[in-house]
């Protein structure tokens, strides 16, 4: 990731630079991920990041699994976004199998993938927050995820990795007091959001930290391959929920929030919004869920024809893309996963670069990684 | 009350380490180090004779002594920083060039 | 009886009191120093919508014991290339510094180890800035990057903000007109105000920089946790860790003490010239003696027995101590003992609000950034408290050679300070932004 | 009685670090005993009544100059030439200059016993209770008899500074 002209860069009293090794065990690296920096003092003259720590072979695996077998450990790879993951692998599926899950799945589905993204975007707030070392939005940020896991909870019994989906539909009606409980959380969420602004949007120690770090333009981010708030924040209104409607999205009415600069702060605001939006989402789907069945017809035993097929999603963290090569077997032949959090991270190095180490904490922060999708 | 022989032979000593230290070390740092460590004896003996004349003069003197080693340290080290990082080397006998 | 031995005895006779108030400082500021932790992260759990410690002795009450356990019997690190000497010295120096100017506060009009030195809160100020020495060479003798950077933060951080404070403790002086911390609380009372109101800005700027100099959010940074691990902590354990622990609170305190004494009155209660507010005295008792009633309601509600007969002797103690506070106001065989005992109840009261202040203010700040904070101190707080010191100099000047009404000359120099400070803030606000477009440039010329 | 103890006990501490100080290789480790020294003469200052000069002392010199020391040596590495010896000839020439001194005081003490006035040299003894107010003297004079050298150090100090900012400064 770095050349070797910036060696020769002149450092603070003509020492050698100091390297650090950020991780793989270091409070704000967001699990395990390495970052090797030169430094001139604080000031980063060059990155590497050093991932695989995670590496658990999950494209592998799926070749020896079948296609059921295999969705329990998509939700393994964004941990805490597990059921958008879940999501993108069913839907993924379905379009290989020439199948659809009938209306009543898919606003559910919807309805479960954005409040997971609210929950997504409430744990990188808390601990973006926390990195910047404000205390206490973290616990505010866990008390709404709480919420909304335990609306999971009740759905399918799991809260973390959920695996809420199935292929063809879904495997549990919802339960009796479902749309009740999702409204509550709504209702209560706007004002829940707005203890979030008023800690950290107008601070001026925020704005500080923020403001004009990590910049990444249209042109970068696109060179790079970054997607989701990342792309948007600097300025570019691309969502796979508009651009390619999946799942329900088409019915419903919502904004894609872009950002101006592309700065940190931008990705922060750009976010904030982007939950409201999902509150708007939830709002508008509880208000009419159809009648139906939830599981399409989609058979014992997936046999699905030879061929190939690409499906991605929006996930909390961008483009979730999942390409899958069936061989007409029950088992695919090749499953390739498109991770956002992996091909965002990319973007560090040029973002850190000219940073000091403080900005480096924020810069891992805004991207928004988890290793668990990064190493796979 | 100690006669003031005491302060003056501490005085003695303190002034003789540093002027050994300024000799004999190669380091520059120490060596500014070792010079405020003369400075420092040398205000031993203002203000005991401050104290047995019974004003507080000797000790204004002490006073411009200690802004004088603040100075001195300032500008000793901004040389040493220039220096290191012309030269990678903090050494005393390594600085034979008068202009770089 | 042998000279040296006689000598000995007459000077225990002479300093009994200033030993054995020493040994109680090292004694008792461990055991304070833990109870604040504690009621800081309490209050952090309630500002956090949580419970904090609950678990060792009623709410959490005997925290503070059990991890003094934990620190003591666990096992001590040194790293292999660690400089050994330096290492095992520099948090004993860090806690040391602390503790000694320690001996200089007036806890009270009665309470304080080295009493009458002339040169009280210098004497503070001076010793407490040793304690820098612990964390630098903490810092170095780790032999670590992270230690090492964090130590190198802290120098330039602390040497920074102790030239805030001492500019703006140089304000509170010129009124006081004395360095003796009793007479700074004498002038307070022979003022009739506190010198808040007399000097609010050097407060403001005091308030700033002790919460740097105590490395606390949101200037934490030689500590960082979420950057540097935990600074020039960062390869400490155990015991050692603790020493450094305590030094960083018992500075919280000294600090606080400092604040108190100059700017917030010492021991003298709120308006102490007032006389028809004497009632005030009254608060004390009226104080502890709620709380008392609290914990007896408190008790009932308890879930094991242990709790509630704990809760009982809390209340227990309180109501002695309102009963003992009641007493010098009502017994008059007591009341010589009651401005030793108001003094310090009213001291303790506001070294906590301020103490408060702190937390409060970590629990809800971001952290500043290196260079952000850098500039904060050298472009905004150190003109403006050199500012400060001219115009509450000039302000004594008008009142004493022009014959000026005091609050008049106050208040015209304040303006004058203010209008320095927006000056500033124009200033500031011009080179951010003069900074952020150099750095989107340079992130521009990294783009090929 | 308890002054002769805190002298003998201040000046002990400081020859003892002082002469460790030169002797240390490791720079940190001079600059701490350089540190003690510099405190055991704050309390020489203390038992010389000298209050002022005793905080002076400490928050100048210990607080203000010996961190800016402690922060150049952390600042350039110096690891590698402090294994390097020091020349040998160099020990001799101080050895010379430390005879010659310490000959030069010698005589001066032999002199100084000779004359009639020796009673000079002892200190009256201090108010037993309290100290003097050491400060406000301290300020009457460096504020009227030494106004001008006072501006005069204020301006070197200020020399002092620009000259270290500039010559620290990075050349770009």
């Amino acid at each position: 990731m770095h050349d070797e002209t910036t060696q020769k860069q002149n450092t603070l009293l003509g020492a050698d630079e100091l390297v650090i090794n950020m991780g793989p065990q270091h409070p704000s690296t967001h699990g395990v991920l390495r970052v090797k920096l030169k430094l001139d003092g604080e000031r980063v003259i060059a990155s590497e990041c050093v991932i695989g720590y995670l590496h658990r072979g999950v494209e592998k695996i799926a070749e020896n699994r079948t296609y059921q077998q295999f969705a329990p450990y998509v939700d393994r790879m964004d941990y805490v976004a597990a059921v958008s993951n879940g999501l993108g692998y069913c839907e993924a599926v379905e379009k290989l199998l020439n199948a659809e899950a009938p209306p009543r799945a898919r606003v559910i589905r919807t309805i479960l993938t954005e409040l997971q993204r609210i929950a997504s975007h409430l744990l990188w707030l808390g601990t973006h927050a926390l990195d910047i070392g404000a205390l206490t939005p973290l616990f505010y940020c866990m008390r709404e995820r709480e919420e909304i896991l335990k609306i999971f909870e009740k759905y399918c019994g799991a809260r973390l990795t959920t695996h809420a989906f199935r292929i063809g539909g879904l495997q549990y009606e919802s339960y009796d007091t479902f749309e009740k409980d999702v409204e509550r959380f709504c209702k209560d969420f706007e004002r829940r959001i707005q203890e979030y602004v008023d800690l950290l949007t107008g601070n001026s120690i925020w704005i500080g930290r923020t403001r004009n770090v990590g910049v990444l333009s249209t042109e970068d981010c696109i060179a790079l391959g970054a997607s989701g708030p990342v792309l948007r924040a600097s300025g570019l209104a691309w969502d796979v929920r508009k651009a390619t409607p999946y799942a329900a999205y088409d019915q419903y009415k919502f904004e894609i929030p872009v950002g101006t600069k592309g700065d940190t702060y931008d990705r922060y605001i750009v976010r904030m919004e982007e939950m409201r939006q999902s509150r708007l989402i939830c709002l508008q789907a509880i208000e009419n869920i159809p009648a139906g069945p939830i599981l399409g017809k989609v058979g014992k035993v997936l046999k699905p024809p030879p061929g190939e097929i690409h499906h991605c999603i929006e996930s909390p963290k961008g483009i979730l893309g999942y390409y899958i090569v069936s061989d007409g077997t029950t088992q695919p032949y090749r499953v390739r996963i498109r991770p956002p959090s992996f091909i965002n991270l990319q973007a560090f190095d040029k973002m850190a670069r000219g940073h000091l180490v403080a900005d480096v904490v924020a810069i891992i922060g805004t991207l928004d990684i988890v290793l668990g999708e990064v190493d796979r | 009350m100690m006669p003031v022989g005491h302060y003056l032979f501490l005085s003695l000593a303190l002034f003789i380490i540093g002027a050994i230290g300024v000799i004999t070390r190669r380091n520059v740092i120490v060596i500014l180090m070792a010079i405020e460590l003369i400075l420092n004896a040398v205000n031993i003996n203002l203000v005991a004779f401050s104290r047995i004349f019974g004003d507080v003069h000797g000790q204004v003197f002490a006073l411009f002594i200690i802004a004088d080693a603040a100075a001195e340290a300032a500008v000793g080290l901004g040389i040493i920083i220039a220096f290191f990082r012309n030269r990678e080397t903090v050494l005393a006998d390594e600085m034979d060039l008068l202009k770089w | 009886m042998s000279p040296a031995l006689h000598s000995m005895i007459s000077f225990l006779q002479t300093w009994w009191v200033q030993l054995a108030s020493g040994v109680l400082i090292v004694a008792v500021v461990p055991l304070i120093a833990g109870y604040v932790v504690l009621v800081e992260r309490k209050l952090m759990a309630d500002m956090q919508a949580r419970l904090g410690p609950m678990r060792v002795g009623p709410h959490g009450l005997l925290q503070p014991i059990a991890d003094a356990l934990k620190l003591l019997i666990k096992e001590d690190i040194i790293p292999d290339d660690a400089d050994k000497v330096i290492f095992w010295l520099a948090p004993v120096v860090s806690m040391t510094a602390a503790l000694v100017s320690m001996g200089a506060v007036a806890f009270g009009p009665w309470f304080q180890v080295a009493k009458d030195i002339n040169i009280g809160i210098l004497f503070i100020l001076g010793v407490s800035s040793l304690g820098l020495f612990g964390i630098v060479l903490g810092g170095w003798a780790s032999n670590s990057h992270y230690a090492l950077i964090g130590a190198l933060r802290s120098t330039a951080q602390l040497v920074s903000y102790e030239t805030a404070a001492g500019l703006a403790i140089i304000s509170g002086l010129l009124l006081a007109g004395t360095l003796q911390i009793r007479s700074i609380v004498d002038a307070q009372q022979h003022y009739g105000v506190w010198f808040i109101f007399l000097a609010p800005v050097a407060f403001f700027i005091y308030l700033v920089a002790s919460i740097a100099e105590t490395n606390r959010a949101p200037f934490d940074l030689p500590e960082a946790e979420s950057e540097l691990v935990a600074g020039y902590m960062t390869e400490y354990s155990g015991f050692r860790w603790a020493l450094y622990f305590l030094g960083e609170y018992a500075n919280m305190i000294v600090v606080a003490a400092v604040a108190t004494t100059l700017f917030l009155g010492g021991w003298l209660r709120p308006f102490p010239n007032v006389r028809w507010l004497n009632w005030l005295d009254l608060l004390p008792a009226l104080f502890t003696a709620a709380v008392g009633v609290y914990c007896v309601y408190r008790a009932g509600k308890q879930p094991v027995r242990v709790q509630t007969l704990f809760m009982w002797a809390v209340a227990a103690l309180c109501f002695l101590v309102a009963l003992i506070l009641a007493a010098t106001l009502l017994v008059p065989l007591l009341q010589a003992a009651r401005p030793g005992l108001l003094g310090a109840f009213w001291f303790m009261l506001k070294v906590g609000g301020y103490i408060y202040v702190f937390m409060w203010l970590r629990f809800t700040l971001p952290r500043y950034r290196f260079d952000q904070l850098m500039h904060l101190g050298w472009y905004l707080l150190i003109p403006l408290a050199i500012v400060n010191v001219f115009s509450v100099g000039m302000a004594m000047m008008l009142e004493s050679e022009f014959g000026w009404n005091r609050w008049l000359a106050l208040v015209v120099t304040m303006l004058f300070t203010l209008l320095a400070a927006a000056f500033l803030l124009h200033l500031n606000d011009k080179r951010t932004a003069a900074a952020s477009s150099a750095a989107a440039e340079t992130s521009d010329s990294y783009a090929g | 009685m308890l002054d002769s103890i805190i002298f003998y006990f201040f000046a002990g501490v400081a020859i003892l670090s002082a002469a460790l100080m030169v002797t240390r290789r490791n720079a940190i480790h001079s600059a701490v005993f350089l540190i003690t020294t510099l405190l055991a003469t704050a309390g020489i200052f203390l038992q010389l009544r000298a209050e002022f000069l005793f905080i002076a002392q400490i928050i100048l010199y210990v607080g203000g100059i010996m961190v800016l020391f402690v922060f150049v040596i952390m600042l350039v590495r110096l690891d590698v030439p402090l294994n390097h010896i020091t020349f040998r000839f160099q020990k001799w020439v101080a050895l010379f200059v430390a005879m010659a001194l310490a000959c030069e005081v010698g005589v001066m003490f032999w002199y100084v016993r000779r004359l009639p006035s020796a009673g000079l040299l002892t200190p009256p003894a201090p108010s037993p209770d309290k100290l003097p107010p050491n400060s406000e003297q301290f300020a009457k004079v460096l504020f009227s008899n030494y106004l001008l050298p006072f501006e005069i150090a204020s301006v070197l100090l200020l020399v002092a500074m620009i000259g270290a900012v500039i010559m620290a400064k990075k050349r770009t």
